[in-house]
């Protein structure tokens, strides 16, 4: 029992710790929390399965698509619901607009592709049991997602440009960087993120268009746990959330699990609502 | 009031004046356009114009210092020429036009701000700040100018790899006055670089403004300390109520009480009392 | 005298007046269509038009905290799920003996006005985006109780709503009692948003610090509009569970919640017309649009973002062609202090407030460093200094936005306690900020009232009920303000919506709003910014003659000569202390000071 | 699967019918339409069935149509799509009872939206024919039109219920559900008729079918000494993820419950085929093969459905065929009974043993729920083939 609470809920975790990476990543290049961080890992299990399954393409030709459509959508969101309110005087109605783009997606989805969930094939046929790739395949993608960030962040020019304008987007537009473009390639990148989260995730979750409202939630808790913008918090914070369900799954069961999980996050804002790693709020006049 | 509508345009000429008598003499020496000409910038923050019908110029090599009470606009008006700030007007930098709210552009022409604050990246090192200043420029050429860049400040080429988190107030001013740098900028604008550093440190920083003006870099200063900046520079522009109100020769002998004048206006009780 | 008051009286009640004839006719057509439906004698119509009227329940109260506090609230419909819940549970006697349906539709609403609070009060601390994320994750946990308590609401089979004996049984009967909540929740909500508790809110949304500095305490207000918007909530949930005649957890979709929302926003925020229409709107057109229905969802989300981007302002912008004449071009603002003493009232105890000791660090820097400061009334005191010499942070500390580490802050010789800002009102302290803080949405005649938000006597429920003192609270509010637009010489603008203002006249409004306040202090940051030279002019004899109507005032200013020519006294702060203080002659010859300012 | 509400249907070959005995020149009331209002969820998130059954009734429809219509009246259905939303379904019953006047209600098909739209259209004295099983939808004292030609929750928990004691003869049983109202009220009403048969319910729970690892609940199953898994819920994902965890945990025990078990969209979802073997759900003696065969009434309906290209590859041979029952069986009553209210309940109150293909109903004055008990039984769903399936092992052929 011990072994399914750990394999199933680091695994869970996961996909919420990427889905968490996905909120971040826009948000540092933009001050925004999209809505759209769980459609983009509700269509990574869809366009998977669509891809792969339905139309018969290479799994890693399919996988490669999907991500692209992330990168895709990523872009998408940036131009209609980002760009526009960030211009306007009440730049909070990103959490409308981000909101409506997400829900016009869902409901496309739920359309074309049906209500029902569908299965996602299996792409690695190795392993059995606890070594099913549905275990291992969303944390080796946390893995790499985190290690990818953690280089570009590190080794490259352009991610050390992420950084300085989620630091100091002042600045850096005073020094020069492209800050708009960076902010379409940080929008971009996160769908990659989302949609690498879904896609791997997808064995576990399938391939189903509700996928989007519960990602929505658990992929945000991390970050409020984590501290915003921190994606080491994130993966933290996943990683305990997805062992924290399961363990109350296992122990109160049902839908209760789901309600432990929802009133822990409510606490933990009242207590600490800018999240663990947040400062408080300086001069206001 | 009739006193007060007298004194404002005893400044106007007090400019024009000066205008007509110091830009013959550039062109003499230069015989084209001087390096920035900045022409009828209006510029503010929303509603509020903050900037009125601004001109001025610098030739190549020339320091500048941009001066000011608080308020005057200095600030608003470096980040209407670099583009951080919409405007209205022309500024040309080597007969170019600059484009309008777009600092990348004007950074690529050869226009770096160094913004107030010295505001660098913390969690970055100072080496990576310093590759950052050079996104522009083509890789291969970029890490040479980050070297010369730290020529000028030795003690950060010191801590080069150091987060610079870990700079005092002065070192990241140096650190931010070397990403102006990096690009190897034609003019080079400061914003109150001596802020919040001790005395020492204000001189090591505006030492590097006699420097740059000796390999050719236009500067353009901002200074609350007038009289550390009036030894680095060969000229001054004084801003009250958004507007340039002296231009004036940094040597000039009775520049302190001009300014003074020009800051405080000479018919200070005049309003309510006519 | 009487030739003054009466253009000004006439001026504010004409567009008063016009005003209420506007919004009234359009209630009184909705109104008589409302009470005429059923001679069409379509009960399908009546079906939709009750829906309609059951939705704009909730709306009306969730209107009051999206369209008017500006709380992303997604996910009110907990709100429906909770009153549907509790009054078909009690009226079919799940728990505890059959409850009477009137009363347990009361019941409904009491405890969505529980929840309305408990679901609101983490507004008063998170973040729009967290706020939404938690009203969601509420309505989501509201569905999943309703499920699993099974003893209660039925779990997943449901239970049968509750049924209203007659005059109001199901069909007619029951339409004209939705229509009657309905046309209730409208006036309660229109009360309270034509009332200084609603235009309290605006300032919130728009102009938080300043509505603070009006004396407006936000988590007070905020928990009063939760508690009612929440019991409206319930009580539409009574009548949904009424008219669905059997509630299961699936009847309460997330759908829903978003067609609220948009039903708002469509409408406008800030007016109570346009989400009614916008409610009204949106639940009969599914109904029209049948073959869209498949795609309904999309459609609406579709629509939430066409407003957001496009028309921000909803169906009331549209309408108020009010706002859209031109204004005169060339305005010019004329004070008259004339009228100061009629403004400002009898001012004879002069106020005297004294700083002592203050010091006050922000991390490791001292921002102020020791300051002692006295302001008297009767006179103008001006503040100097270079930038980051304390003079804001001065204002700050007296406006109770930072609590100095040390020191003492007395008012007439009792201690003002730091910080709590909107307790400053009471005190009669006044100020205007550095960027005017208007509410660009409400008329300037609106902006001036929130400034005398202290002086309204009338409970939240009397303003809810508009009985008699809070009509006579906004009469006087209303003059109040009237005068002081004229005062500050704007009253031709009363009605304009304020961000049609150009920078000078907001500041002046500013002004304006602070002395409907009848300051005993009144401190007044860089008021003469952004303001051409006769406006400088015209501005310090204001200021000066406010400070002659016995009102001590603080004066921050970078215009020098502005500061010489009016102030009584000077003090001039570098680096948080006092560097000189003394009458405006001795400070212009001080040499100190001339450097300070001249960095030498 | 794109049907416009409203939809009315009028062939071509129907409208020429109806154009050649106009010229026979009838009286004109005779020759309007029968309306017969129609709520099955055809989008939304439990549309499935809705979409079967959908496929039966507007075949049956057409073929009325086609052969003439009832008493040379055509059938006009007046379709509003709930959506799987009991909202729609509210408004849509006014629609239908007060402005189309409609002679008779068929659905809704889902539980969320039959329990809101049977007191309303009680209440507005409108006769309804009930596909869907909810038991509390039949009650002949506040509902008196409305009947069912399905069996209820009762019959079909009672005949997985006997399966599973009398047949499997397994004492100790595991009854879950999802959270929906069906689910939840299957469960309830199943436990107490299992331990009134003498069997050990060990474990029940409802769970969140979004839920994606069952593993917790099956292992509490299997330590409560589960020996057989009562799952009851449409929902495919929820069931095929029981039907894996049971397969991946190796665990050999058999699962018998709701007939979405054996639904194409739950066969999709399993990781191995084999994990559908020892599954058994509800079913229908008449849609069912024995020995390879299906009943000759059906068998003949079969060929029907394949000559019109119905699709079966999606959906089940019984939620076509209780479309097709139901408005072929309203049909009738039209034309036998009349098409008023009180001509159509008191036809319906003396059918008796009507032959369907779905199922043989009889209808009483007091009992309105005309599905016998004999024609509810389980079949084996790893044997699906055009929609119907082998009856389970133990089964008197």
């Amino acid at each position: 029992m011990l072994q399914s609470i750990v394999s199933y809920g680091l695994a869970v975790g996961a996909v919420y710790a990427l889905i968490g990476i996905t909120y971040n990543v826009m948000y540092s290049a933009s001050r925004v929390f999209s809505f759209t961080a769980g459609m983009l890992g509700m269509l990574g299990g869809v366009l998977g399965a669509l891809f792969i399954q339905k139309m018969g393409i290479n799994a890693v030709l399919g996988f490669v698509m999907v991500l692209a459509c992330g990168a895709v959508l990523g872009i998408v969101t940036e131009l209609l619901t980002v760009r526009p309110v960030l211009k306007s005087i009440e730049q909070h109605l990103y959490v409308l607009s981000t909101l409506a783009f997400a829900l016009m997606i869902q409901q496309v989805t739920a359309i074309e592709w049906g209500t029902e969930a569908q299965p996602f094939p299996v792409l690695l046929p190795i392993g059995e049991g606890w070594l099913d790739q549905k275990f291992w395949l969303p944390l080796l993608a946390c893995a790499v997602t985190i290690g990818g960030l953690e280089f570009l962040y590190r080794y490259t020019l352009i991610g050390r440009a992420f950084l300085a304008i989620a630091e100091d987007n002042y600045a850096a537009r005073a020094l020069g960087l492209p800050e708009t473009w960076l902010r379409i390639a940080s929008f971009a990148l996160a769908g990659m993120i989302g949609t690498l989260a879904g896609f791997t995730g997808a064995q576990m979750l399938l391939a189903f268009f509700g996928n989007q409202s519960i990602l929505n939630f658990y992929g945000f808790v991390p970050v409020a746990l984590g501290g915003m913008g921190s994606n080491r918090g994130a993966v933290i914070g996943g990683l305990a959330l997805g062992l924290f369900q399961q363990a109350a799954n296992f122990l109160v069961g049902g839908i209760f699990a789901a309600v432990a999980v929802f009133a822990v996050f409510i606490v933990v804002l009242l207590l600490r609502p800018e999240g663990i790693a947040g400062a408080s709020t300086a001069r206001r006049v | 009031m009739i006193m007060m509508r007298a004194w404002r345009p005893a400044v106007r000429k007090t400019m024009t004046h000066h205008c007509s008598g110091a830009a013959p003499a550039q062109e003499d020496a230069m015989s084209s356009e001087p390096l920035l000409q900045v022409s009828g910038l209006s510029a503010g923050y929303g509603k509020i114009v903050v900037l009125r019908d601004i001109a001025l110029s610098i030739g190549a090599g020339e320091a500048v210092a941009l001066l000011g009470p608080n308020g005057a606009g200095k600030t608003t008006l470096l980040r209407a020429m670099s583009g951080l700030l919409p405007r209205s007007g022309q500024v040309r930098l080597g007969g170019q036009e600059m484009p309008n709210a777009n600092p990348r552009a004007t950074v690529a022409a050869g226009m770096a701000h160094v913004v107030e604050g010295h505001r660098v990246f913390t969690q970055l090192t100072c080496h990576d700040n310093l590759l950052l200043a050079g996104y522009g420029v083509p890789g291969a050429v970029r890490a040479r100018q980050v070297d010369e860049a730290l020529a000028f400040f030795p003690e950060i080429a010191a801590k080069r790899n150091d987060k610079a988190v870990t700079l005092s107030g002065g070192q990241q001013q140096m650190l931010a006055v070397a990403q102006g740098l990096v690009g190897k900028p034609r003019l080079l604008m400061l914003d109150e670089p001596s802020a919040g550093l001790s005395p020492v440190l204000v001189d090591r920083v505006l030492a590097a403004i006699t420097q740059l003006r000796a390999s050719g870099t236009a500067v353009l200063l901002v200074e609350q300390l007038i009289e550390k900046a009036l030894a680095v520079v060969d000229r001054v522009y004084a801003l009250a109520r958004g507007s340039i109100v002296l231009e004036a020769r940094a040597d000039e002998a009775d520049l302190p009480n001009r300014l003074e004048r020009a800051y405080f206006g000479e018919g200070a009780h005049a309003p309510l009392d006519a | 005298m009487t030739e003054i008051t009466t253009p000004i009286r006439a001026g504010g009640a004409s567009t008063g007046w016009l005003g209420r004839l506007e919004g009234k006719l359009s209630w009184i057509l909705l109104g008589l269509a409302g009470l005429a439906l059923p001679l069409l004698d379509d009960s399908y119509m009546g079906t939709i038009a009750t829906r309609a009227y059951i939705y704009w329940v909730l709306s009306a109260g969730l209107n009051l905290v999206v369209g008017y506090a500006g709380q992303i609230a997604i996910g009110w419909v907990s709100m429906l799920t909770l009153g549907a819940y509790t009054t078909a549970a009690l009226a079919a006697g799940r728990v505890g003996p059959e409850w009477p349906v009137y009363l347990a539709l009361l019941a409904g609403g009491g405890v969505g006005a529980v929840f309305g609070v408990v679901v609101g009060l983490p507004a008063l601390r998170l973040r729009t985006f967290y706020f939404a994320m938690t009203t969601l994750g509420f309505a989501t946990i509201a569905t999943q109780v309703a499920l699993a308590w099974k003893d209660v609401t039925g779990g997943g089979v449901g239970t049968p709503g509750p049924v209203f004996p007659w005059p109001f049984d199901p069909g007619w009967g029951f339409y004209y009692f939705c229509f009657l909540l309905a046309a209730v929740a409208t006036w309660i909500t229109a009360n309270i948003g034509s009332s200084r508790y609603g235009r309290a809110l605006v300032a919130i949304r728009d102009a938080e610090v300043a509505a603070e500095a009006s004396g407006i305490a936000k988590p007070r207000l905020l928990v009063l509009i939760f508690l009612l918007a929440g019991a409206l909530g319930g009580i539409a949930g009574g009548l949904f569970a009424s008219l669905q005649s059997y509630i299961t957890p699936d009847a309460f979709t997330f759908e829903m919640s978003v067609l609220f929302f948009i039903g708002i926003l469509i409408g406008g925020r800030g007016s109570i017309l346009g989400p009614a229409l916008g409610t009204l709107i949106l639940t009969v057109l599914p109904e029209i649009a049948a073959p869209l229905v498949q795609w309904s969802t999309f459609l609406y989300a579709a629509l939430l973002l066409l407003i957001v981007l496009v028309i921000p302002g909803g169906i009331a912008d549209l309408l108020d062609y009010r706002n859209r004449r031109p204004l005169e071009q060339h305005r010019e603002i004329v004070p008259r202090p004339d009228l100061l003493p009629r403004v400002l009232g009898d001012q004879n105890a002069r106020t005297l407030i004294a700083l002592k000791g203050i010091r006050l660090h922000f991390g490791g820097v001292k921002a102020i460093d020791g300051l002692d400061l006295e302001i008297h009334g009767g006179e103008v005191h001006g503040l100097i200094g270079p930038n980051g010499s304390g003079k804001t942070t001065t204002l700050n500390v007296v406006s109770g936005y930072y609590r100095p580490r040390e020191g003492s802050l007395r008012v007439d010789g009792s201690d003002l306690p730091f910080e709590r800002p909107h307790v400053r009102a009471q005190w009669r302290i006044a100020r205007t900020f550095q960027t005017p803080r208007v509410v660009g949405a409400a008329s300037v005649l609106e902006n001036v009232m929130i400034g005398g938000t202290v002086h309204g006597h009338g409970t939240f429920a009397e303003s809810m009920l508009s009985l008699p003192r809070h009509r006579l609270d906004e009469r006087v509010l209303r003059e109040a303000a009237m005068l002081a637009l004229a005062t500050v010489g704007l009253e031709s603008l009363a009605s304009v919506r304020a961000d049609r203002l150009q920078h000078s006249e907001l500041r002046f409004v500013e002004i304006a709003r602070a002395l409907v306040l009848r300051p005993a202090c009144l401190m007044l940051d860089e008021p003469a910014a952004g303001l051409s030279a006769e406006e400088i002019r015209r501005l310090g004899g204001l200021i000066k003659a406010i400070s002659r109507a016995g009102t001590a005032v603080l004066l921050v200013e970078h215009h020098a000569d502005l500061i010489f020519d009016i102030c009584d006294r000077v003090t001039v702060l570098n680096l948080g202390k006092v560097l000189a203080a003394g009458t405006p002659e001795e400070i212009r010859s001080h040499r100190e000071v001339v450097s300070a300012y001249l960095g030498a | 699967m794109r049907i416009r509400r409203r939809q009315v249907l009028s062939g071509s070959a129907a409208g020429a019918v109806s154009l050649a005995s106009g010229l026979a020149a009838p009286a004109i009331a005779a020759n309007e339409p029968i309306k017969i209002g129609y709520l099955p969820a055809l989008t939304g998130p439990s549309s499935s069935t809705g979409v079967g059954i959908n496929r039966g009734v507007q075949l049956a429809v057409e073929d009325i149509n086609n052969a003439g219509g009832v008493n040379g009246r055509k059938l006009e259905l007046i379709v509003r799509d709930t959506q799987s939303d009991p909202t729609k379904a509210v408004n849509a019953v006014s629609e239908l009872t007060q402005r189309q006047k409609v002679s008779m209600i068929f659905g809704p098909v889902n539980s969320g939206e039959a329990l809101a739209a049977t007191p309303l259209i009680a209440r507005d004295k409108v006769p309804m024919l009930h596909p869907c099983w909810v038991d509390e939808l039949i009650d002949v004292k506040k509902y008196p039109m409305a009947f069912r030609q399905a069996p209820t929750n009762s019959q079909i928990g009672g005949g997985a219920n006997h399966y599973v004691v009398d047949v499997l003869k397994l004492k100790k049983v595991a009854v879950i559900s999802d959270t929906t109202g069906y689910g939840t009220a299957s469960v309830n009403t199943y436990v107490p008729m299992l331990k009134a048969k003498g069997a050990d319910v060990v474990y029940t729970n409802h769970i969140d079918a979004a839920n994606p690892d069952l593993k917790p609940e099956m292992l509490r199953m299997q330590s409560a000494g589960a020996q057989v898994i009562m799952p009851w819920s449409v929902n495919a994902g929820f069931l095929s993820r029981i039907l894996n965890t049971r397969g991946a945990m190796n665990w050999d025990v058999p699962v018998v419950g709701q007939t979405t078990l054996g639904s194409g969209q739950t066969k999709a979802l399993l990781e191995k085929p084999e994990y559908w073997n020892k599954v058994y759900s509800n079913n229908f003696r008449k849609c069912c093969y024995v020995d390879g065969k299906l009943p000759p009434l059906t068998a003949e309906y079969v060929e029907r459905l394949k000559k019109a290209k119905i699709e079966f590859a999606d959906t089940l041979l019984w939620w076509v065929a209780l479309g097709w029952d139901g408005v072929r069986l309203m049909a009738d009553v039209f034309k036998n009974g009349g098409t008023k209210a009180e001509e159509i309940v008191g036809y319906m109150n003396k059918v008796k043993d009507w032959p369907g293909v779905y199922g043989t109903v009889t209808w009483t004055p007091q009992q309105h729920n005309g599905f016998p008990d004999s024609e509810v039984v389980m079949c084996e769903v790893n044997s699906l083939k055009d929609g119907a399936f082998n009856l389970a092992p133990g089964y008197a052929s």
